[in-house]
């Protein structure tokens, strides 16, 4: 709303006070949520119109802890623009503690890890994917063979989803080695 | 037309400084860091019986002191009784902090010499006098949740839902069905009086 | 958890061990703190420090780390003598009671008083509390199991509730929280130096049940090990991994295969919050190939002095991929990915793909995907070439895991729940509406597709297919002549059989159920019901209200265990000498996790309390989880805790003359020590310090973040608590002793 | 020791950027420090400040703004200026380390007055750019003076003090209720020029910590905090409310100070750009300091 209109409406209302939304007739029902039922709005399409148009909400389950809340992400062009309230879920009713409800924070946090990099001569060195897995399969390939299967250690994660913990420990079986544990361990 | 007041109120039986409610502000307005619209804080920690954490904001007073003693008037309040301001308008003097009883104003330093922003502060996620929903209203005072028929975002996504947000009635009876359920004698919540003055 | 967080609700007390809910699992506090608005409930926390839940607590009892053992014991004796105790529970249901009972007789309130510190009539009240309100709630976290004794811990636990009659009861239980959201999930995996997927054990049978059904050939494995008795043997853990390392000062044996270990692949792992992080780093400076993929630089790529064959690699969040996770409370829910991974990071799953492909195992690796079992309890081929990422992965863990009762969690009735989280109770987690007869998220034992999952573990008042079930038949029928079964009249509601039962058989089946199987039924199905591709022995058995698993007694006497009974054992490293001198601690044990690993000589080595007076608290913060890498970078969040510090009393703190927010060091009994901001707190004793886990990138006072590739450095760093926690491990799980050692403080 | 000054008045500005780094009212000091109305150790400054802020200071500031100068208007209608010789002999009275010095304070002071009265009506300019550059440079022309107001008081403190004329010259108000031009009791500075001289110089430097603590909010002087035993928002507080107050009386004077300088006494002002003043001025309105010197032969 323009700021001319609520000034005239300030002066009809009075010095200090003024509304902004329920002077503004116009049906609209979406008011779910509050504690109340009877909150004063009422707005116009423009008013309510989507901050984020096109967007969809993803569901999704917050990665902090066990408790296992649900998260609402909401994308717009690929693009996670907005944290949303899972308040129907069984179990966290929409709440996040403070981790849970920086989920979009953490993804998109500017100090992640960008590309694959490797130290060579005590300096940090960027290469391709390729060129590291390369790398990293030919000297597991050496070990096992020079030194056996159990010269290396993998070590998986419980923030894996569990297809991914599962082949992490199918992993470990296929290059022959028990050497390997996460941190249900501590 | 009788209209709801917009109240928050914390619980403190409830909030165990989880900081999910000052967390999910800032990240869903985006706020600088080191501006707090809103926080947490615990009294008497680790004094068994009377430690207590409660959360903490603008808590849109019916008689705002600040919008009294703004000199420059960029205070409104809605009819709903959400308290904002204009930031444009706002000149960053400081009184709206010296008058608050809840420390709600912040001030981002811009400019030479140390010299405070415009006051920023809890808008109850019902951005500004700008255009709603667009994109300057969000960058100058973030969400506009309420415009979308959304909860404002740190009750919403309180943890235990000691934080509650709502037109003051339906919040005392909240409040009342939680006391009477625990079987013990309300505290005096904290601001209660300034905050709930009819 | 045996139960659930929202099933706390319908508890009339809650007992809470060494665990912080209302800090580690927030959202899940909701539950506790509404049961006190609901039922009144009693909620009573034993913890060494004021913790943020004690605060929302009825009763609070302070105890010295490490003695849970004893204030539980003390409970039995109040329990007993006043005849408290869930007689014709333990009658029918609990084997070796008559052990604890003895055992419970030494622990009399005031002996319990001396061990653990707490007041006698603290101890005597807090029974009373929690005996007379039933059912109970037992919550524990790793302020049970990070100890040497952790083990005996988590069994006294559950003993207790037994004894009360608490366990298989809504509003009962014993409630582990676990920590990362999909530790549970991970550890069903089997993702463990000790057992194969669903805790299939390492033994023969089972490599062969995998190879199996994972279509390769038993001998195929075999040759990727060295040989096959190594592939029986547990493999290094993750808290002594570096103990294996070459040219790692260690004097303790250690038996890898003749090798020692010279590569470290790590996934989506903090290593930095694990014990002995000085002895982590010589591990890490040792390797000849370090590889740590991670959406955040891993730590252990800064504290590591190595130069050469350090790999970092950008893993996707879990926000990037999906693929489900399982809740503390063993429910599954559908991770949906947000968005595609950012900058080049590449989910776990096609990391692991690529070295695969690369390693020459990438066709065997991911063939179980593709392969399904048909009714006569074969294994086919599906008809199509490749496999959808994650959802054929999810199918293939539901047609392998049959132990704990997955063969419900196929990927589509998983979205289901996660798709209509809005149709369940808060409280139950039972579905409506269209998800009627459903629990959300199914959890497991969730025995067969159509099954809605167990909500509450070993419930006997429910039938088998509505998630009921007695105890799990696992160890035999009987012991030294007595019957390991359940006795007469103890069964889940609608069973055909009204007495304890083994675990199904097809050599039983017809005898137990008392029906026939046809011949090509018999022909179809596996030796046993975990092994059963058909699926004809559950289906049968739930038929016939039986529990696949058997309705056996739980056992308090675990015969296999160094301690049959649960015995108190002073922490390694004890403020009380007197005490370590009554109760030791265990003999060294060689060739744990294959290294030797250290007790009674840690212990008898010196009196560590004279240099060392002071308790060390190791814990959590809300801010962060974890190592917390990625919670630092998180600027909101890293402003919250913007620096490690340690909680201390001031009346300690000024002993020493540190002033609130004056660096300490602290110094621990390996000679290590760490330099911190010392921070006021009245929720420790005077005699303990309490401090974070969550901080790395500091090493005994030297700043190491500017080992950071340049634009990765985290919004906070500091001391790794880890640095200075005492050496200790458990004797089953070799879990690190964290949570009951000794320092010594002084101003830096 | 100009040279000295000088660095001690930067570096307090630039100490108190630093310290509003590790700012205590936004950082883990939050509740001590902001306290509720009603809150035991609060002293229920807030309260005060809203009631005083919200019906008392504009109102004030107001009236000093209309009526100071009105009843200067009706003075000027009804008795009139004192017009002194421009021709006659003239007295040395201020040097140029005088001049300068007081130059630097005037310029401030020309800034600060209206800026300050921009602000307290900043309503009335509806706020935004305008009112906020005001507030700026409110704070920017404290420096010139905070740099000048100690050289200030040193160099006119020692006639200064108060004297048996002052009561004199109080009673008869300074002379200028009446048309006559009787000699007037005052040395070389005359009740009212010492009162708006303490005013200025004390009451400018207790305006200038109050100001600095207000724009810079963390302005932390902890010695501040320890004697006082408040608390920083309970210190803003009182800053605020002294501002006002001390404000007040600054303006009236400042305005005064003006009237006398241009209106009041014809020419007066040129005695503070050329160091010289008119000696039947001097004879008239300083009638003491008339005499000392004719005794000491200056004149």
């Amino acid at each position: 709303m323009e700021n001319s209109t609520t000034r005239a409406l300030t002066t009809s209302i009075g010095r200090r006070s003024f509304l902004k939304m329920a002077a503004v007739a116009g049906a609209f029902g979406a008011t779910s949520g509050f504690a109340s039922g009877n909150v004063t709005r009422a707005a116009t399409e423009e008013e309510v119109k989507n901050p984020f148009p096109g967007s969809k909400k993803v569901k999704t389950i917050c990665t902090s802890c066990s408790v296992g809340c649900g998260v609402i992400a909401e994308v717009q062009n690929g693009v996670w623009v907005r944290q949303e309230v899972a308040q129907d879920h069984p179990i966290s009713l929409g709440g996040h503690c403070c981790k849970g409800a920086d989920m979009i924070d953490m993804v998109r946090s500017e100090v992640r890890l960008k590309y694959p990099m490797v130290k060579e001569n005590g300096q940090w060195k960027r290469l391709s994917w390729d060129e590291a897995l390369n790398r990293i399969a030919t000297k597991l390939a050496d070990l096992k063979k020079k030194d056996g299967p159990d010269s290396v250690q993998f070590l998986g994660s419980a923030k894996m989803s569990n297809e991914q913990a599962y082949y992490f420990r199918k992993f470990a079986a296929f290059f022959g080695t028990n050497n390997t544990d996460h941190q249900a361990r501590i | 037309m009788e209209y709801a007041r917009m109240k928050f109120y914390c619980d403190e039986a409830r909030c165990i400084e989880c900081d999910g409610c000052s967390i999910a502000c800032a990240e869903a307005h985006e706020l600088p860091v080191g501006i707090s619209r809103r926080k947490v804080v615990t009294i008497n920690e680790g004094i068994p019986g009377k430690e207590f954490s409660t959360s903490i904001a603008c808590m849109h007073c019916t008689d705002a002191p600040c919008e009294q003693v703004c000199p420059v008037d960029c205070f409104y309040i809605r009819e709903d009784g959400i308290v904002l301001h204009d930031k444009d308008k706002c000149i960053g003097c400081g009184y709206c902090l010296y008058a608050c009883p809840f420390g709600a104003p912040q001030f981002p330093r811009d400019g030479a010499f140390g010299a405070k922003g415009a006051m920023d502060k809890c808008t109850m996620c019902a951005g500004g006098p700008l255009e709603t929903n667009s994109k300057e209203e969000r960058h100058l005072y973030g969400q506009n949740r309420i415009a979308e028929g959304k909860v404002p975002v740190c009750a919403a996504m309180c943890a235990t839902k000691a934080l509650l947000v709502g037109d003051a009635e339906s919040i005392s009876n909240i409040y009342r069905a939680r006391v009477s359920a625990r079987g013990k004698g309300a505290n005096s919540p904290y601001g209660w009086d300034r905050a709930y003055t009819k | 958890m045996t139960n659930s967080l929202g099933d706390m609700q319908k508890s009339k007390a809650i007992i809470i061990f060494g665990s912080n809910p209302a800090v580690n699992h927030p959202v899940g506090f909701q539950h506790l703190l509404k049961a006190k608005e609901r039922n009144n409930t009693q909620i009573i926390v034993i913890d060494p420090r004021f913790t943020k839940t004690a605060a929302k607590a009825d009763i609070y009892a302070q105890i010295r780390p490490g003695t849970d053992i004893p204030f539980m014991y003390g409970m039995l004796n109040i329990i007993f003598a006043n005849g408290w105790e869930d007689k014709e529970y333990i009658n029918a249901r609990i084997f070796g009671m008559d052990k604890i009972r003895e055992e419970a007789k030494k622990w009399t309130p005031e002996v319990v008083a001396d061990v653990t510190g707490v007041p006698a009539e603290k101890l005597i009240q807090i029974t009373n509390i929690y005996a007379k309100n039933r059912p109970g709630s037992l919550i524990w976290a790793m302020g049970l199991t990070q100890h040497s004794i952790g083990t005996s811990n988590t069994r006294m636990a559950p003993i207790l509730q037994l004894a009360l009659g608490n366990m298989g009861r809504a509003g009962g239980g014993t409630n582990i929280l676990r920590g990362h959201d999909n530790v549970q999930g991970a550890t069903d995996m089997g993702c463990l130096a000790d057992s194969l997927p669903g805790y299939y054990g390492l033994a023969e049978g089972s490599w062969k049940y995998f190879a199996k059904q994972w279509g390769v050939d038993y001998e195929y494995l075999v040759s990727q090990f060295k040989d096959a008795s190594w592939m029986t043997k547990n493999g290094f853990s993750l808290a002594r991994w570096w103990a294996g390392v070459q040219n790692v000062k260690n004097d303790e044996k250690i038996e890898n295969a003749g090798t020692h270990l010279k590569a470290l692949v790590v996934m989506g792992n903090g290593i930095t919050s694990v014990a002995q992080q000085a002895k982590i780093k010589e591990g890490l400076d040792n390797l000849d190939l370090l590889v740590l993929a991670d959406p955040f630089v891993n730590e252990a790529a800064i504290l590591t002095d190595k130069k050469d064959n350090v790999f970092i690699l950008p893993a996707a969040t879990q926000f990037e991929t999906s693929g489900y996770c399982v809740a503390t409370n063993r429910s599954a829910q559908w991770r949906y990915k947000v968005i595609e991974p950012l900058y080049e990071s590449k989910p776990d799953q096609d990391i692991m793909f690529e070295l695969a492909k690369r390693l020459g195992f990438y066709e065997q690796y991911t063939k179980a995907m593709l392969m399904v079992e048909t009714p006569d309890g074969k294994l086919a081929m599906k008809d199509k070439k490749t496999f959808t990422w994650p959802e054929d992965a999810t199918d293939e863990i539901a047609r392998i895991i049959k132990t704990i009762g997955l063969t419900g969690w196929t990927a589509e009735r998983i979205k289901k729940h996660t798709d209509n989280w809005h149709m369940f109770d808060e409280v139950s987690g039972a579905g409506m509406g269209p998800m009627k007869g459903e629990y959300y998220g199914f959890p497991w034992p969730c025995w067969t597709k159509t099954h809605g999952g167990s909500p509450n573990l070993y419930d006997t008042s429910i039938s088998v297919k509505e998630g009921g079930m007695g105890f799990r038949n696992n160890f035999g029928l009987e012991k030294d002549g007595v019957n390991l079964l359940a006795e007469k009249g103890s069964f889940p509601k609608g069973s055909k059989i009204e007495t304890g039962y083994p675990e199904i058989t097809k050599a039983n089946i017809e005898a137990v159920l008392g029906i026939t199987l046809t011949e090509e039924e018999k022909a179809a199905c596996g030796a046993n019901w975990k092994v059963d591709n058909s699926g004809i022995l559950v289906q049968k058995a739930l038929e016939a209200g039986v529990c696949p698993y058997g309705n056996a007694k739980a056992r308090a006497i675990v015969w296999n265990f160094p301690d049959h009974i649960p015995m108190h054992r002073e922490p390694l490293h004890s403020p009380r000498t007197d005490l370590a001198q009554k109760y030791p601690a265990y003999p060294d044990k060689a060739n744990h996790f294959r290294v030797m690993t250290k007790y009674i000589s840690i212990q008898s080595a010196k009196d560590y309390a004279k240099e060392f007076p002071i308790n060390m608290v190791t814990g959590r913060l809300v801010t962060m989880n974890g190592a917390g890498i990625e919670n630092r970078a998180s600027k909101y969040i890293a402003a919250l805790t913007p620096e490690m510090f340690c909680n201390v009393h001031p009346d300690l703190a000024l002993k020493h003359g540190i002033r609130n927010g004056d660096m300490m060091w602290i110094h621990s009994p390996e000679g290590t020590k760490i330099k911190v901001k010392a921070k006021y707190s009245l929720t420790v004793l005077p005699d303990m310090v309490f401090m974070p886990f969550h901080f790395a990138g500091h090493f005994q006072g030297a700043d190491r973040t500017g080992n950071f590739p340049a634009g990765t450095k985290p919004y906070a760093s500091g001391e790794s608590v880890n640095t200075v926690t005492n050496y200790g491990y458990d004797i089953i799980t070799q879990i690190p002793e964290t949570k009951g050692g000794l320092c010594r403080i002084e101003k830096a | 020791m100009r040279k000295f000054f000088y660095f001690f008045v930067a570096t307090a500005c630039l100490a108190s950027v630093a310290f509003a780094a590790d700012s205590q009212i936004w950082g883990e000091m939050r509740i001590p420090n902001i306290l509720s109305y009603g809150q035991e150790q609060s002293l229920k400054l807030g309260a005060l400040f809203t009631m005083l802020q919200n019906h008392y200071f504009g109102k004030i500031f107001l009236a000093i703004l209309v009526l100071v100068p009105l009843v200067f208007f009706v003075h000027y209608k009804v008795i009139g200026p004192k017009v002194f010789s421009h021709e006659g002999k003239k007295v040395y009275a201020f040097d140029m380390f005088n001049r300068v010095v007081h130059q630097i304070a005037a310029i401030s002071f020309i800034v600060i007055v209206p800026t300050g009265f921009v602000i307290v009506f900043g309503d009335f300019f509806g706020g935004g750019t305008f009112v906020r550059l005001c507030k700026n440079l409110h704070g920017i022309f404290t420096i010139p003076f905070a740099i000048v107001v100690i050289p200030m008081f040193v160099m006119w403190v020692k006639d200064m003090f108060l004297h048996w004329d002052d009561i004199k010259w109080l009673m008869i108000v300074g002379g200028y209720l009446s048309k006559v031009k009787n000699p007037v009791p005052a040395g070389k500075f005359n009740a009212g020029q010492k009162t708006w001289y303490w005013l200025a110089t004390l009451g400018g430097v207790l305006m200038i910590v109050t100001g600095a603590m207000m724009y810079f909010l963390d302005f932390k002087i902890e010695m501040l905090n320890n004697i006082t035993g408040l608390s920083q928002i309970d210190l803003l507080r009182v800053s605020a409310i002294l501002h006002n107050v001390v404000g007040f009386a600054v303006v009236a004077l400042f305005f005064v100070h003006i009237y006398m300088s241009i209106f009041a006494i014809k020419g007066a002002i040129h005695s503070i750009l050329t160091g010289y003043k008119e000696e039947e001025e001097v004879k008239i309105l300083h009638s003491s300091w008339y005499r000392k010197l004719k005794e000491q032969g200056k004149v």
